[in-house]
């Protein structure tokens, strides 16, 4: 469908944006080595090196604070740099001499620098009650909590046996695609959505509402004459695809809203294959601004996997080294039957052998 | 100036602590007179008191020709917010491997002072840049103002949503193509379905250099691209033993932890069992000195990805275990095309391509998009004795019959 | 005689060959004036000719009293083979660990010739006699003169079918409990469950001694009692070495196969980190004369498993980690009590323990038997977010509301 | 429920027939040993041994062969003997003299000796044509053939790197609970249920036969004026648990009935945790007296793994090992999409990582 817009121009090319040393390197880099904290050197095979400087970044910034960032890459980095799949900024460099002052000035502007190697980097996470009318808790607030208290782990003071990837997701539909995690932490409804039955009919497609719950907890029904559904409690599993489908079933509830942890998740394929996150903690109420249940037990989890793992062991390996029913116990964590999946492929999860420690 | 009249103690706990603070952002573009963020942080406030959001769903708005974009929000206390009763978002198509230069990142900034809250992410977890608030009347000029530029939207909707790519060839040593330009050329091929949604829902694809899959394409998009190689791994033994002296156990942490055993080190050179090597990138990410992978590279296609809505959370699984992966990717393409052929046949309405597979019965789904079935595909063979045959033989005439 | 009159071309094939032959079997009572045993012949080539068997369902037949132990059996072609159109079984619970006298097989072999085809199989894969063929007729004087020899009827249809037990203590180092005593007070404990169906679909226990499983408890059980231990494994280190001496690479064939890597051998010692021992018995099993469980031993309880028809295969999953064996097993049988309880009230129709177990929930299962969930009794925990919180608060009053 | 006839009174007591070596060394056994193929002696902490002679036997047997192994273990066991899980004769003797002679007996009759250790024992198997209405081929007859076959690594002339159990189920009821054999011999039905609707009505109750069907395949339906069902033949997966409650569905049908085949399934929690069979060829149709097609399959897959597989390894583990393409390429069995799951578990049975040989 042509217009007289301009339409369909995609992205710019991302070459008008590479700097000149990448462009003569490009596909030829020998190897890599993180020569401090957030600071790895790239070198080719032309002997070429590439200083790349990981700052630390909230990803929701002002056009002031990127304008920042801008300067900054002028006048450091020929003004390169470019932004990673966790959201950080990278500082692209060829003069080693720029390294250190540019972190100085990244420190003023309160970007710590880190992230690289064993080290856990940026929280990828969502909207939150920024911007989405579906979440569960807020994203950028927990995340900012949780990154304040796991800061050494970031900027190097303090060293982990792997890589840590925490993701946050404000609601079941995982934005955050948490579902592979390290530790996901994870926002959720516990109450089946309270039928606004006055809006039902004017918002929402019955039939289609109906249909939408994977457990066929909706049925049609008429209330005080007008058409609308009714919910059957009991079967209902807090996913929200009604309320996708249909704004008059909101499901955010102050009072039962809130925050899961789970863990052992990766997405990598390095020693063990790609694992998803399993279930820690079923539920800790939301606690603003500070969130103090979730930043301890993000960092009880650190801990005991930090003061227990072997080197390269990710959290759900060092998991499936130790047992379950070990990391229960390491952490302090109780067991109950929420842990135990009674979905699709439950009984797969069942401990179907006598292997077992006693 | 704006944040002189509202006092926000909950939020301004946020300002505090090591981490940057996204409430600082949202306070220093309200410094700089940006009204909506005056409220916004008035709303959020709010939502920390009250401890629920105060946006609505969004209703259908966007540019003139797309059908994606654009995220419609309204929030649900107009008129104490008016400046945010309209709160939209744009997502704009990032350039592969989120490479910027100043200059392209102020004229981006220019823009979006002019037309919104001054607020992005930088980036969104698809992959945009998103511009994080406006009103319906600046969404056309913003757009208009953003393609002027070169730029254009993203993703969103039942389309095909912005393709991201790893850093790859650009900067990292282990690319095993090149994933920058794959990413462009397939997001240029396919501008029409990814701005004018006519899928039964989205459709992802992302681009990983590596078996690190570096943007976790594995786990969040329909169509990963995960590089890998099909030949020997290079080995520089002095590098080896330079690992070696300087402390590093290979033994155990090398070889102990290869996924298949088929390392071995006497001491003093380490073996690779080619043939056994599943390409997981362990020893080579523990010692990029002294390995690396082969030459004779390209990818490893999977399909199927998402979250768990509705039928739980799925990993993309393997349709074409390697591909060479040169200009044009006719073999991305054709595939793509294929699958989207089908699912908008048989898709049902917000059904991602991965639970069809598993809908249909994954040897249907390779029939049709015409795949030959190997074991490659599969963890293991069907343990069920389920087995759905499809024809048997009718008395009399010893002919095959098809079932109806 | 009865085998010159027929002439069985295809039978004859397998007569030949090395491994004792079941025609031969049948052809010897045939020969013994078996009118039975020639036309159960004739009918089997018959089969061999057209390839589908002769049977039907069999109806209720039965003894007196009980509802099971009888397996009735009709031909389709009743007027040619008249001395098989009633061609029922019997099952005869077998002693603890199949263990028999010549004296008490030839009281069997009596009992049988009179009243039946004088075909067995020793045993059927549940564990009992099998005694193969006899008509209605015969079924109560056979009853007679079994029981007035100390012999009973095992189990068929919905009720505790026959348990089995591995050869145990009586012959086995490795036994962590009795199994055969076990296996016998709980069959006579449950008597009345075991000849009166009364359940929802069959229930089955088998009890083996260690996790070698030899009686394949965990995936043919609906309770799996599997002996294991939870103290150290004895070492003697001279009979380890005398192991290594003879030519054993306990390096890579013993500790290279331990599951939990938890062994480690100098060369001069073996060295067992039992807190991460899984007990699977490899180590133990290779090196019988070196190794041997530890003394404080019991068994781990396990549920469900079960054929395919009709949810899939199952295997039985962990319910109680270790439990002490002694008389009078009160840990089995309220287990099982409780288990029938619920199933009885809330199993459908022809739905196993294991499939009940999934249906509700492990969790809700656990709940109604009054069992306490622990994560021994799972892989791992739940990946998917769809957990059915059970209580949430309600306005106004903070306390927390059972749902409805 | 108490009658005047004797009823109740369960199995004899065991203790009965225990030799006395055994009440002796009762739970006190030290090690044993595998003197020979077939042989093996369990030693007492007494000292006492205990010689152990397995039998191979059809397990269908007449009472004039039963009668045999009587006179033998009256002859060379004190009148001892036993059967195992598997159905073998095991003769348990304490005079190491009387080993050689019996065994030469044995031969005579017809009966070899062996399956102990790292060798194939007896098949587990069902009733087949020769007793059961549902069987979609005969069990003994395929299990004397696939013995006949595989006679040399029950005897010992050849070595196995492990254990080896072989099952034999005649329908998918699977009373020889094939599901976790290392090689599994199944009998299965190809073609839908013939309905059989003069007798519907009168043999089976329609509800229970619309329920018995998993994936709702049937449906009532009115022919010439009688109620009776009609079935989906699309749907039908060939469970047969509809004829299992309802005669009027035959399933047996020569043309299409035949044999699928397993592998690489165990049961032990020795190493690796307890496994199911999985199919490795999908159909080979029935071919009586001999099933040369069976032997021969069950031959090759038995082969690739006695050479290629590591001590302890069972076929499953060593399948694992190798990966599942290897195995199909040894093999050289084709592999086609109902190789692929599709039913509960399906999506778990995918291969979700990029970990792949090239
Ligand atoms: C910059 C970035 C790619 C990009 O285009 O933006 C990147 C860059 C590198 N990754 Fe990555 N990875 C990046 C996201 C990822 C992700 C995706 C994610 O986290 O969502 C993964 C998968 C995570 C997972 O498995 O859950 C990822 C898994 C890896 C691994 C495997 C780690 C492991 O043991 O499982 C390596 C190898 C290693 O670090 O030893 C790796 C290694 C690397 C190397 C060393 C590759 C190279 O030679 O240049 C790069 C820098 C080192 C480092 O530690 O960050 N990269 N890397 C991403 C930085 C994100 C960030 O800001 O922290
Ligand atoms: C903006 C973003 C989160 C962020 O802060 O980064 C986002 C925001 C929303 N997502 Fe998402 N998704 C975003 C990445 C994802 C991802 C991650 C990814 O793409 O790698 C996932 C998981 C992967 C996947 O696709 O499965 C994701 C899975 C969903 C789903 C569940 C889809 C599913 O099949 O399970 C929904 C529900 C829906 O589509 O109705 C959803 C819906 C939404 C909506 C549109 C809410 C709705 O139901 O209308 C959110 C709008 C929030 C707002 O008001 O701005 N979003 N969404 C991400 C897009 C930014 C960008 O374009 O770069
Ligand atoms: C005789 C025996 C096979 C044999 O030759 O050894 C046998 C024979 C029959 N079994 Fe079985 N089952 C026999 C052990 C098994 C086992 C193995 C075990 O017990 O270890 C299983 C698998 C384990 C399990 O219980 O799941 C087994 C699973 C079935 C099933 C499927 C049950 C399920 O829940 O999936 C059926 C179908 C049914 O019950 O309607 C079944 C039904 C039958 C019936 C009664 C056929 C029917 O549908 O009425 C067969 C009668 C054959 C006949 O005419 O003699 N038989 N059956 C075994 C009993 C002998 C004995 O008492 O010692
Ligand atoms: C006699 C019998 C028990 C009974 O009460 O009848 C028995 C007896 C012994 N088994 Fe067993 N097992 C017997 C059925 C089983 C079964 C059940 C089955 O096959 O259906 C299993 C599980 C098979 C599976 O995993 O699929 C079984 C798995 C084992 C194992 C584990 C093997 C492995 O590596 O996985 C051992 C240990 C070993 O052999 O090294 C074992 C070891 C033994 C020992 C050595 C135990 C001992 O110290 O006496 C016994 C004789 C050696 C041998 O090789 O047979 N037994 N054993 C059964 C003989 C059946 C037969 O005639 O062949
Ligand atoms: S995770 Fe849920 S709440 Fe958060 S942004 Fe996505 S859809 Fe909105
Ligand atoms: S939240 Fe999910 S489970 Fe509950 S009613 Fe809505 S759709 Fe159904
Ligand atoms: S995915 Fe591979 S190629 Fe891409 S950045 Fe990561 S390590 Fe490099
Ligand atoms: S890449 Fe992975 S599988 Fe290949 S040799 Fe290295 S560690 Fe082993
Ligand atoms: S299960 Fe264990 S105790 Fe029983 S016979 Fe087998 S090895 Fe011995
Ligand atoms: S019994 Fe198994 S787990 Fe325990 S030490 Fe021996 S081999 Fe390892
Ligand atoms: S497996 Fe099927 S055919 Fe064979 S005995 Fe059991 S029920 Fe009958
Ligand atoms: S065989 Fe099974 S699937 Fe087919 S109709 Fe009968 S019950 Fe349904």
């Amino acid at each position: 469908m042509a217009t007289d817009r301009r339409t369909d121009i995609g992205p710019p090319h991302y070459e008008r944006f590479l700097p000149p040393i990448i462009k003569a390197n490009y596909g030829k880099w020998k190897y890599h080595e993180i020569l401090k904290p957030g600071v790895m050197v790239h070198v080719g095979e032309s002997g070429d090196k590439l200083f790349t400087v990981r700052a630390g970044s909230p990803r929701l910034m002002g056009t002031k604070r990127i304008r920042k960032f801008a300067e900054l890459a002028d006048k450091y980095c020929g003004g390169h740099l470019r932004f990673t799949s966790r959201h950080n900024c990278e500082f692209l460099l060829t003069d080693q001499a720029n390294i250190d002052p540019l972190i100085a000035e990244l420190a003023e502007l309160g970007h710590p620098v880190g992230g690289i190697g064993a080290a856990i980097s940026s929280i990828v996470h969502t909207q939150g009650w920024v911007h989405c009318h579906s979440a569960a808790t807020d994203a950028s607030g927990v995340v900012k909590c949780v990154m304040d208290d796991l800061i050494e782990y970031f900027d190097g003071t303090k060293k982990l046996p792997g890589k840590l990837r925490i993701a946050l997701a404000c609601c079941l539909n995982m934005c955050g695609a948490v579902h592979c995690s390290d530790i996901a932490i994870l926002g959720v409804h516990r109450r089946p959505p309270k039928v606004q039955h006055e809006n039902m009919k004017k918002l929402c497609e019955i039939p289609n509402v109906v249909a939408s719950c994977p457990t066929a907890a909706i049925r049609p029904a008429e209330v005080n004459g007008m058409p609308s559904v009714e919910i059957d409690e009991e079967l209902c599993m807090f996913c929200a695809n009604c309320f996708s489908v249909c704004p008059a079933l909101p499901m955010a509830d102050a009072l039962n809203d809130g925050i899961s942890i789970w863990v052992g998740g990766k997405v990598s394929n390095a020693r063990s294959e790609p694992k998803f996150s399993k279930l820690a903690i079923p539920f800790i109420a939301n606690n603003p601004p500070r969130w103090p249940e979730v930043t301890s037990a993000v960092r009880k989890i650190v801990e005991v996997w930090a003061e227990n793992a072997r080197n390269y062991e990710r959290l759900g390996e060092f998991i499936e080294r130790i047992g379950w029913p070990k990391f229960f116990e390491l952490t302090e964590i109780e067991f109950t039957k929420q842990h135990i999946d009674d979905y699709k492929y439950a009984g797969l999860s069942f401990k179907r052998s006598a292997q077992l420690r006693h | 100036m704006a944040d002189s009249q509202r006092s926000t103690p909950m939020l301004d706990e946020l300002k505090k602590g090591p981490w940057p603070s996204f409430v600082t952002q949202i306070q220093e573009m309200a410094d700089e007179g940006k009204e909506a963020c005056d409220q916004l942080l008035g709303l959020l406030e709010r939502s920390y008191h009250e401890k629920v959001g105060h946006w609505k769903h969004g209703g259908i708005v966007g540019v003139m020709g797309y059908g994606g974009g654009v995220i419609g929000r309204y929030s649900d206390l107009q008129q104490e917010y008016p400046a945010i009763a309209h709160f939209h978002t744009l997502r704009v198509n990032q350039p592969s491997g989120w490479f910027y230069t100043s200059d392209a990142l102020r004229t981006v900034c220019d823009i979006w002072d002019r037309h919104g809250s001054g607020l992005t992410n930088m980036h969104g977890s698809t992959g945009d840049i998103i511009l994080l608030g406006t009103t319906t009347a600046e969404l056309e000029p913003t757009f208009a103002e953003l393609t002027a530029n070169d730029f254009d939207l993203g993703g969103s909707g039942s389309n095909v949503r912005t393709p991201s790519c790893c850093v790859g060839p650009a900067r990292c040593e282990w690319a095993c193509y090149d994933t920058l330009d794959a990413c462009y050329n397939i997001t240029m091929a396919f501008q029409d379905e990814l701005h004018r949604p006519a899928f039964p829902y989205k459709f992802k694809f992302k681009f990983s250099g590596c078996p690190n899959d570096c943007v976790a394409s594995i786990a969040r998009s329909d169509m990963s691209i995960i590089g890998t190689w099909r030949d020997e791994i290079r080995i520089d033994q002095d590098e080896v033993r330079n690992y070696a002296k300087a402390g590093m156990n290979i033994e155990r942490d090398i070889c102990g932890n290869c996924p298949t055993k088929c390392m071995a080190w006497d001491g003093n050179e380490i073996e690779i069992d080619d043939s056994n090597c599943v390409k997981c990138m362990h020893c080579i990410n523990a010692m990029p000195k002294a390995l690396r992978p082969g030459v004779d590279t390209g990818a490893t296609v999977l399909l199927g990805s998402k979250a768990p809505i509705v039928e739980g959370a799925q990993l993309s699984s393997v349709i074409i275990p390697f591909l060479k992966m040169e200009p044009p990717y006719e073999g991305i393409k054709d595939l793509a095309e294929r699958v989207w052929d089908f699912w908008g046949e048989h898709g049902k309405n917000r059904e991602r391509v991965g639970e069809l597979m598993q809908r249909v019965g994954l040897g249907n789904f390779l029939e049709a998009i015409e795949v030959e079935p190997i074991p490659e595909m599969v963890a293991y063979p069907r343990d069920n004795p389920y087995v759905f045959y499809e024809e048997y033989f009718e008395e009399g005439d010893g002919e095959e019959e098809e079932e109806q």
